[in-house]
C-alpha cells in the first residue's frame, strides 16, 4: 500500500527530505511513492544523461577542428547517434514533464500526490530500464548504433550495429513517456482543490496537460515503428525493406508521426514555464490567459499534422510536400501568439530582473530564431537546399536547447529554492547567464551559415570551403560549455552552502509558493480552497 | 565574401524565396526583440514601482493572430511557386540516369556511357533520374540549391539548367553510413561543343570495346569506394598486391587462414557474405555483374601488385 | 489513522479516476495497433491484388470461429464483472475461468493457424514466401506480425485475470472493491474490439 | 471509506447475452458478405461498416461507456479515431498521390 510506516510522523513543517516514508537510505528514494521524490529522482537522471550528451557533443566539435585526426568515422558517426538519442530521449523529452511536472503539477492543482502513485514509479523505473538498455546497446553487440537518431531504413535494417537494442531501449522509454501522460492527465482531471476551476489553472498546468495528451496519442506509435525494425532486423518480415516491396518513405511517415509531434512535447512544457515566471516578474497578471492556454492546445493538435515537413525532398508526393508546408506555416501561428503575449505582459509592468526572468527573455529571442528558422526551412523551395544540411541541426538547437532548454534553466533558477530550500547566488547566476548566450549564438549561428552554405549534417570530415565557419562554431561550443559549468556550479554551491529560502521569494501567486519551502510531504494540511486566478499579485498582498 | 553564390536558374529561384522570408524573419525578430528590450528597461522597478494590471485585449488578440497569419500564408505562396518550378522538368530535358551506392555515384547517359562524375552542356534542361542500389542516399548540388533523396525501391527526379561553366560540388546529404562524407562527386559544366566531343568520343569507346577494362568497371561499380590500388587503407582491403596475401578469415563461425588466390577473389565478389576478413566489417555489398565483366575485374585485381 | 492519510487514501481509490486512467491507456493501445493500421492500408492500397490473392489462403472458417470465441469471453467476462458487483463470488469466478479458456483456445487455434502455415513454408523470409510477388509478401509480413502482437496481447490478458481470479479467491476483490477486475475487463474489450477489425481485414478481402 | 465503489450499479445479464448475441449475428453478416455476395469495390466499406457496429456496441455496452456520465469519457473515443483519420488521410496525401517517375 502507500507508505504507511510515517503516518504518525506527519507534522506540517517536517519537509519531504526528512519524512523518508517507510524505507530507509536509498529505498527510501527508488521505491518511493511521493512525487516530489519521484521528481529528484527523475532530475539526478536526466542531469546526468544531459551532461554525457553535452560531452559527446563537445566532442563532435573537437573532430570538426581537424577532421580524420581525431576520431574514426564509425566513431563520429556513433557519437551523433548517441547524441540524438540521448538528448532527444532521454533528456528533453522527459525533462520538464517528469522533473518539474511531478513535482509541482499536483502542488500547483492543491492535490497531495499524483493520481497514481505507483504507476508514476513505475514510469521512473522504465525510464531507468530504458536508459540502462540504451547505455548497454553501446558497448555489446557490433558496437554502438552508427543510424542517427532517426534509425531511417534501409539502413538500420542493414548496418552491423547494435540497432536492436538500442531500438528497444528507446522503446521502453517510450513507455515510461506514456505512463508519465496518462497519469498527469488524470491528475489535472480528477485531482484539482475545490476552485481550482479550468481558468485558474497555472499556465504551467496548461502546458504539461497539453503535452500529456499528445504523449499519450502518439508515442505508440512510434512504438509500433521500433518494434517492427526489431522484427525486420531478426525475422525479415519486410514491412520496411524495398527488396521484399517494403516502402522506406513509409518508415519516415511512422517516424515522424511520433516525432515532429515529439518536439513540441519538448517546447510546450517550456513555454508553460515561460508564462507563469514572466508574470511573477512584472507583478501583473499574464496578458491573454486564455489566448495562452489556447493556443498551447492548439499547438499540441495542428503539431500532430505537420510531420511531412521532415519529408519535403524524400520522394514523397508533391501533393503531400504542398499540404505539409502549408500545414507546418499554421501552426507557427499560434507560438506567435504566444510569444506576442509573453512581451506584451512586460508591458506597463513593474519588472524585477532576476535569473529566472534573464532566462526567460533568452528563451524568447532564441526561440524566436529557432522558430523563424523553422519558418524558412518549412517553405518548400528553400527547404530543397537547406534540409540535410547543417542549417537543420542550427534550426533545432536553436528551438530545442535556446528555446526548451533555456525554459528548463529558467525553471532551475525559478524553482531552485523551494525544491531545495535554499538560494544560489544571483549575481553569479546571471553571468552564466551571459556567457552562454554569447557562446551559443556564435556556436548556433555559424551552424546556420554552415547549411546555407551548403555543408551537409552527419559528415565527419568536410570540404575546404567550411573550415573557417567550423573553427568559429567550435570556438562558440568552447565558450556555451563554459557558461554552462559556471551556471551548473554555481546552482550545485547553493544546494549545499547557498543562504536558506524563504517560502516564497519571489512573491509568486500559484500554490506552490503558499506553502514551506522545501514542501512537507503530501504539500498541504488541508486542502486548499481556490478563490483567484495563479497571477493574481493584488488578491495576494491583500490576504497580507 | 562570406555566401556563395547559387549558379543556374533553380539557384536564382531558391534564393529569391529565401531573401523574402528572411528579411521578414529579421524585421520580427527585431520588433520583438526591440519591445522586449525596451520594455524591460523602461517598466523595470525602480521606474516603474506600480505595475498596471491588463487582462488582455481581444482586438489585439485578433491582430496578431491575423497579421501573421497572412505573412505565413504570402511566405508559403512563394515557396510554393519556387517549388513548382523546382518539379517542372520543361521539354526536351536531357535525362540522366543516377546510380547511388555506398559510397559512390555513377552516370548512365542515354548512350550507354558510364561515368562516375557528371558532364553536362551549360544552357541544357538536364533531368537526372535517381536510383539507388542499397541505402537512402541524398543527391546534393548547393551551388544549384537542389536536392533529392535516392531512395531504393523507387526513381526519384531532379532537374536543373546550368547557366554558367565551372566545376561545382555534388555531395550525398542523406546519411548512409560509414563514408556518407566522402560520397562526394562533381559535376562539370561543359560549353556546348566541348561536350559533344566528348560525348561522341565516349560513345566510340563504348562500341569499341566490350566488357571494358579492369580500371573502368573498378570505377563504375562502385569498388573505388571501398577499395584502394595504392595500398592505402579505405573501408575493404587495399586491391595493391592482393593476389597471394595470406589473410586470416571467417567461414560460417569457423577462423582459418586462408591463401587469396584468383578463385578466392571471383567467389568472394560473387558471394561477398559468406567469408569474412579479419579487420574488416562484414558489409560488402553483393554488386550484380556478368561473367565477363568479373572476369575482367579480376584480371584487373590479379594486375595490381 | 491520520485525518490527511485517510483523505489521500479516498483519492487514490477515485473509482473514476482508475477508470479514466485506463481509458487513457487503451487510447495508447489503439494507437499501437493503429500505427499497423496505417502501414496495412499503405500497402493495400499499392497492392490491391495481392492482398487479395494472399488473403485467399487464410482459413476463413477459422477466423471465423476465432472471432466468435472472442466475442463470447467478451461476454463472459462483462457478466463475470457484473456478477461480482452483486455479491455472487462464485458465478464471476466461474465466468472468469470461462474467459481465460476461451482466450488459450483462441490462442490454440491461432497457433494451430500459424502451423500450417509455416509447414507449407509461408513464414517471414522463407524462401517460398520471397518467391512471391512483393505484395503477398507485405501481406503475410503484416499478417504475422498484426496476429502476432494482437495474440501477445490475449496472452497478457490471460495472465492478468489468472491474478484477478487469485484475488477474487482470496476475497481481495469483492463486491466493494472491484476496479481492478473492471479494469482488466476494459482491456480484454480493446483486444476484442482489434480483433473485429483484423478480421475482416485479414480473412475478407474481396 | 469505499463508499463511493458500491453505487454503481451492475448491468442485468440479459443485456449482455442481447449484445453479445447482436455481435455473433454481424459477425455473420460481415462474413456471408464477404464470401457469399462479393461485392467487388464497396466491399472494404461493408467490411469496416460492420466492424464499426460491432466495436460501436462493444463500446457502449461491453465497456460502459454508455452509461458514464463524466464528459471526457464521451469525448475519447471520437478524438482518437480522428486522430487516427488524419494521420491515415494525411499518409495517403502521399501514397494515393505519388507520380511514376520515367
Ligand atoms: C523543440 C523542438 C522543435 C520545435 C518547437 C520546432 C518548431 C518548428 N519547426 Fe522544427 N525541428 C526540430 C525541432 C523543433 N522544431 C528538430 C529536432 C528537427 C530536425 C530533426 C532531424 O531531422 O534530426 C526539426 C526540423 C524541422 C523541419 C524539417 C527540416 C528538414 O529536415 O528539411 C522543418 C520544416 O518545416 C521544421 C519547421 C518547424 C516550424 C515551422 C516550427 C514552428 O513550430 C516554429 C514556431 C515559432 C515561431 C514562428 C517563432 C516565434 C514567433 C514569432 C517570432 C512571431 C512572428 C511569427 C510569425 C509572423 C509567424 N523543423
Ligand atoms: C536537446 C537536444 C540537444 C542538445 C542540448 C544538444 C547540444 C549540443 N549539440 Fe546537438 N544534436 C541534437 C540534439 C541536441 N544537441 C540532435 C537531435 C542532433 C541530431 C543527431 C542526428 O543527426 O541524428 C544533434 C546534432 C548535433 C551536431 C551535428 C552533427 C552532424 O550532423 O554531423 C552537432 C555538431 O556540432 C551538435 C553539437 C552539440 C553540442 C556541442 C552541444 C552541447 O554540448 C552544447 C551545450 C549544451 C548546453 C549548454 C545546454 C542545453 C541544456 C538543455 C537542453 C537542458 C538540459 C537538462 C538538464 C540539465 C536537466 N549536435
Ligand atoms: C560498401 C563497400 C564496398 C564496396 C562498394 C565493395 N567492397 Fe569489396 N570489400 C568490402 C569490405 C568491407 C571487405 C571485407 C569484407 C569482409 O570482411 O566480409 C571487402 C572485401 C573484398 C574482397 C576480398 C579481399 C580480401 O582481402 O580477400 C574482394 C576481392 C573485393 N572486396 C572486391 C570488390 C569488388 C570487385 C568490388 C566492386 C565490384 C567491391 N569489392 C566493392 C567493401 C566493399
Ligand atoms: Cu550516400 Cu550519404
Ligand atoms: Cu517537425
Amino acid at each position: 500500500m502507500t507508505s504507511t510506516g510515517a503516518m504518525e510522523s506527519i507534522r506540517p513543517r517536517i519537509s519531504f527530505y526528512e519524512d523518508h516514508g517507510k524505507y530507509r537510505g536509498i529505498l527510501s528514494w527508488i521505491l518511493t511513492l511521493d512525487h516530489k521524490r519521484i521528481g529528484l529522482l527523475y532530475f539526478i537522471f536526466v542531469m546526468a544523461f544531459f551532461f554525457s550528451g553535452v560531452v559527446l557533443g563537445f566532442f563532435m566539435r573537437l573532430q570538426m577542428l581537424a577532421p580524420g585526426t581525431i576520431m574514426k568515422p564509425q566513431t563520429y558517426n556513433s557519437l551523433f547517434t548517441l547524441h540524438g538519442i540521448i538528448m532527444i530521449f532521454l533528456v528533453v523529452i522527459p525533462a520538464i514533464p517528469t522533473i518539474f511536472g511531478n513535482f509541482f503539477l499536483p502542488i500547483q492543482i492543491g492535490a497531495r500526490d499524483v493520481a497514481f502513485p505507483r504507476i508514476n514509479l513505475l514510469s521512473w523505473w522504465l525510464y531507468i530500464t530504458g536508459a540502462i538498455i540504451v547505455v548497454i546497446s553501446v558497448f555489446t553487440g557490433g558496437g554502438p548504433p552508427d543510424t542517427g537518431w532517426t534509425f531511417y531504413a534501409p539502413y538500420s535494417l542493414r548496418t552491423t550495429v547494435n540497432v536492436p537494442l538500442a531500438v528497444f531501449g528507446v522503446f521502453i522509454l517510450g513507455m515510461s513517456s506514456i505512463l508519465t501522460g496518462i497519469n498527469l492527465v488524470t491528475t489535472t482531471h480528477r485531482l484539482r482543490a475545490p476552485g481550482m476551476t479550468w481558468n485558474r489553472l497555472p499556465l504551467f498546468v496548461w502546458a504539461i496537460y497539453s503535452t500529456s495528451w499528445v504523449q499519450i496519442l502518439v508515442t505508440p506509435v512510434i512504438g509500433i515503428t521500433l518494434i517492427l525494425i526489431i522484427m525486420e532486423r531478426f525475422f525479415g518480415v519486410g514491412v520496411f525493406d524495398p527488396a521484399k516491396g517494403g516502402d522506406p518513405i513509409l518508415y519516415q511517415h511512422m517516424f515522424w508521426i511520433y516525432s515532429h509531434p515529439a518536439t513540441y512535447i519538448m517546447i510546450l512544457p517550456a513555454m508553460g514555464v515561460i508564462s507563469d515566471v514572466v508574470p511573477v516578474f512584472a507583478r501583473k497578471r499574464i496578458f491573454g490567459y486564455m489566448a495562452i492556454a489556447i493556443s498551447g492546445v492548439a499547438i499540441a493538435a495542428v503539431g500532430s499534422l505537420v510531420w511531412g515537413h521532415h519529408m519535403f525532398v524524400s520522394g514523397q508526393s508533391d501533393f503531400a510536400d504542398i499540404l505539409f508546408s502549408l500545414l507546418t506555416f499554421l501552426v507557427a501561428i499560434p507560438s506567435a501568439i504566444k510569444v506576442f503575449n509573453w512581451v506584451a505582459t512586460l508591458y506597463k509592468g513593474s519588472i524585477v530582473i532576476e535569473p529566472p526572468l534573464l532566462f526567460c527573455l533568452a528563451f524568447i529571442f532564441l526561440f524566436s530564431i529557432g522558430g523563424l528558422t523553422g519558418l524558412i526551412q518549412g517553405a518548400l523551395a528553400p527547404n530543397m537546399h537547406l534540409h540535410d544540411t547543417y542549417w537543420i541541426p542550427g534550426h533545432f538547437h536553436y528551438i530545442i536547447f535556446g528555446g526548451m532548454g533555456f525554459g528548463l534553466f529558467a525553471a532551475f533558477h525559478y524553482w531552485f529554492p523551494k525544491m531545495f530550500g535554499r538560494m544560489y547566488n544571483r549575481k553569479m547566476a546571471m553571468r552564466a547567464w551571459a556567457v552562454m548566450l554569447v557562446g551559443f549564438n556564435i556556436f548556433y549561428f555559424s551552424m546556420l551559415l554552415l547549411g546555407w552554405e551548403g555543408m551537409p549534417r552527419r559528415y565527419y570530415d568536410y570540404l575546404p570551403q567550411f573550415r573557417s565557419l567550423h573553427l568559429t562554431a567550435t570556438f562558440g561550443s568552447w565558450i556555451l560549455i563554459a557558461g554552462l559549468i559556471l551556471m551548473f556550479a554555481n546552482l550545485f554551491r547553493g544546494l549545499f552552502k547557498g543562504e536558506k529560502a524563504e517560502d516564497n521569494p519571489w512573491g509568486g501567486a500559484t500554490l506552490e509558493w503558499q506553502i514551506p519551502s522545501p514542501p512537507p510531504t503530501e504539500n498541504f494540511e488541508k486542502i486548499p480552497g481556490i478563490r483567484h486566478g495563479p497571477h493574481d499579485f493584488k488578491e495576494l498582498e491583500n490576504n497580507g | 565574401m562570406i555566401f556563395s553564390a547559387a549558379t543556374g536558374i533553380s539557384g536564382r529561384v531558391v534564393d529569391n524565396v529565401f531573401l523574402y522570408i528572411v528579411t521578414i524573419c529579421i524585421i520580427l525578430l527585431a520588433l520583438i526583440t526591440f519591445l522586449m528590450v525596451y520594455f524591460v528597461v523602461r517598466y523595470r522597478r525602480e521606474k516603474h514601482p506600480t505595475p498596471v494590471d491588463i487582462e488582455g485585449s481581444t482586438w489585439l488578440e485578433i491582430t496578431w493572430t491575423v497579421i501573421p497569419t497572412l505573412i505565413v500564408l504570402s511566405m508559403f505562396y512563394y515557396g510554393l511557386t519556387g517549388f513548382e518550378f523546382l518539379k517542372k522538368v520543361p521539354p526536351g530535358a536531357m535525362t540522366v540516369k543516377v546510380i547511388a551506392r555506398q559510397w559512390s555515384w555513377l552516370f548512365q547517359y542515354e548512350n550507354g556511357i558510364q561515368d562516375p562524375e557528371l558532364r553536362v552542356p551549360v544552357g541544357m534542361p538536364i533531368k537526372l533520374l535517381l536510383t539507388s542500389q542499397d541505402v537512402i542516399h541524398g543527391f546534393y548540388i548547393p551551388a544549384f540549391r537542389i536536392k533529392q533523396d535516392v531512395v531504393p525501391g523507387m526513381t526519384n527526379y531532379l532537374w536543373f539548367q546550368p547557366t554558367q561553366l565551372g566545376t561545382f560540388d555534388v555531395m550525398c546529404s542523406q546519411y548512409c553510413g560509414l563514408e556518407h562524407s566522402h560520397m562526394l562527386t562533381k559535376i562539370v559544366v561543359l560549353p556546348e561543343e566541348e561536350f559533344t566531343k566528348w560525348y561522341q568520343g565516349k560513345k566510340k569507346e563504348v562500341a569499341a570495346k566490350a566488357p571494358p577494362p579492369g580500371l573502368q568497371l573498378y570505377q563504375v561499380k562502385g569498388c573505388v569506394a571501398c577499395h584502394s590500388t595504392d595500398g592505402s587503407p579505405r573501408v575493404g582491403p587495399t586491391f595493391k598486391g592482393l593476389l597471394g596475401k595470406k589473410e586470416e578469415v571467417t567461414t560460417g563461425g569457423k577462423k582459418e587462414t586462408a591463401v587469396v588466390d584468383e578463385a578466392f577473389i571471383r567467389e568472394f565478389i560473387s558471394e561477398p557474405n559468406v567469408v569474412h576478413i579479419e579487420g574488416y566489417p562484414p558489409i560488402m555489398p553483393k554488386i550484380s555483374m556478368t561473367n565477363e565483366e568479373l572476369t575482367a575485374l579480376v584480371d584487373y585485381i590479379k594486375s595490381l601488385r | 489513522m491520520d485525518e490527511a492519510k485517510e483523505a489521500v487514501f479516498e483519492e487514490a481509490r477515485d473509482y473514476t479516476g482508475a477508470k479514466l486512467g485506463m481509458w487513457l491507456f487503451i487510447l495508447s493501445e489503439l494507437l499501437l495497433f493503429g500505427g499497423m493500421f496505417i502501414l496495412y492500408s499503405g500497402y493495400r492500397y499499392k497492392n490491391p491484388a495481392d492482398f487479395h490473392h494472399a488473403s485467399r489462403e487464410l482459413e476463413v472458417v477459422l477466423g471465423t470461429l476465432n472471432t466468435i470465441i472472442l466475442l463470447t469471453s467478451s461476454l463472459s467476462v462483462a457478466t463475470s464483472i457484473a456478477a461480482i458487483q452483486k455479491g455472487q463470488r462464485k458465478l464471476s469466478m466461474v465466468l472468469l475461468m470461462a474467459t481465460m479458456a476461451l482466450g488459450l483456445l483462441f490462442l490454440a487455434n491461432k497457433g494451430f493457424e500459424w502451423g500450417t502455415k509455416i509447414e507449407h513454408g509461408i513464414y517471414p523470409n522463407s524462401p517460398t514466401l520471397l518467391a512471391r510477388s512483393k505484395g503477398e509478401i507485405l501481406f503475410f509480413g503484416l499478417y504475422y506480425v498484426m496476429t502476432g502482437l494482437h495474440g501477445l496481447h490475449v496472452l497478457v490478458g490471460v495472465c492478468v485475470f489468472s491474478v484477478m481470479l487469485i484475488l477474487i479467491a482470496k476475497g481481495t476483490l469483492n463486491q466493494m472493491r472491484f476496479v481492478p477486475l473492471e479494469n482488466a475487463g476494459l482491456y480484454w474489450h480493446l483486444v476484442d474490439i482489434i480483433w473485429i477489425f483484423l478480421y475482416p481485414l485479414f480473412y475478407l478481402i474481396t | 471509506m469505499e463508499n463511493r465503489e458500491v453505487k454503481i450499479h451492475p448491468v442485468k445479464y440479459r443485456t449482455y447475452v442481447f449484445v453479445w448475441m447482436g455481435l455473433v449475428i454481424l459477425t455473420g453478416l460481415t462474413y456471408t458478405v464477404a464470401v457469399g455476395i462479393h461485392p467487388a469495390g464497396w466491399a472494404i466499406f461493408v467490411a469496416l461498416a460492420i466492424a464499426g457496429t460491432k466495436s460501436g456496441l462493444v463500446l457502449n455496452y461491453f465497456m460502459h461507456l454508455k452509461s458514464e456520465r463524466l464528459v471526457i469519457f464521451k469525448v475519447i473515443i471520437p478524438l482518437v479515431m480522428a486522430v487516427f483519420l488524419v494521420f491515415i488521410l494525411l499518409t495517403f496525401s502521399d501514397v494515393a498521390f505519388r507520380g511514376v517517375v520515367k
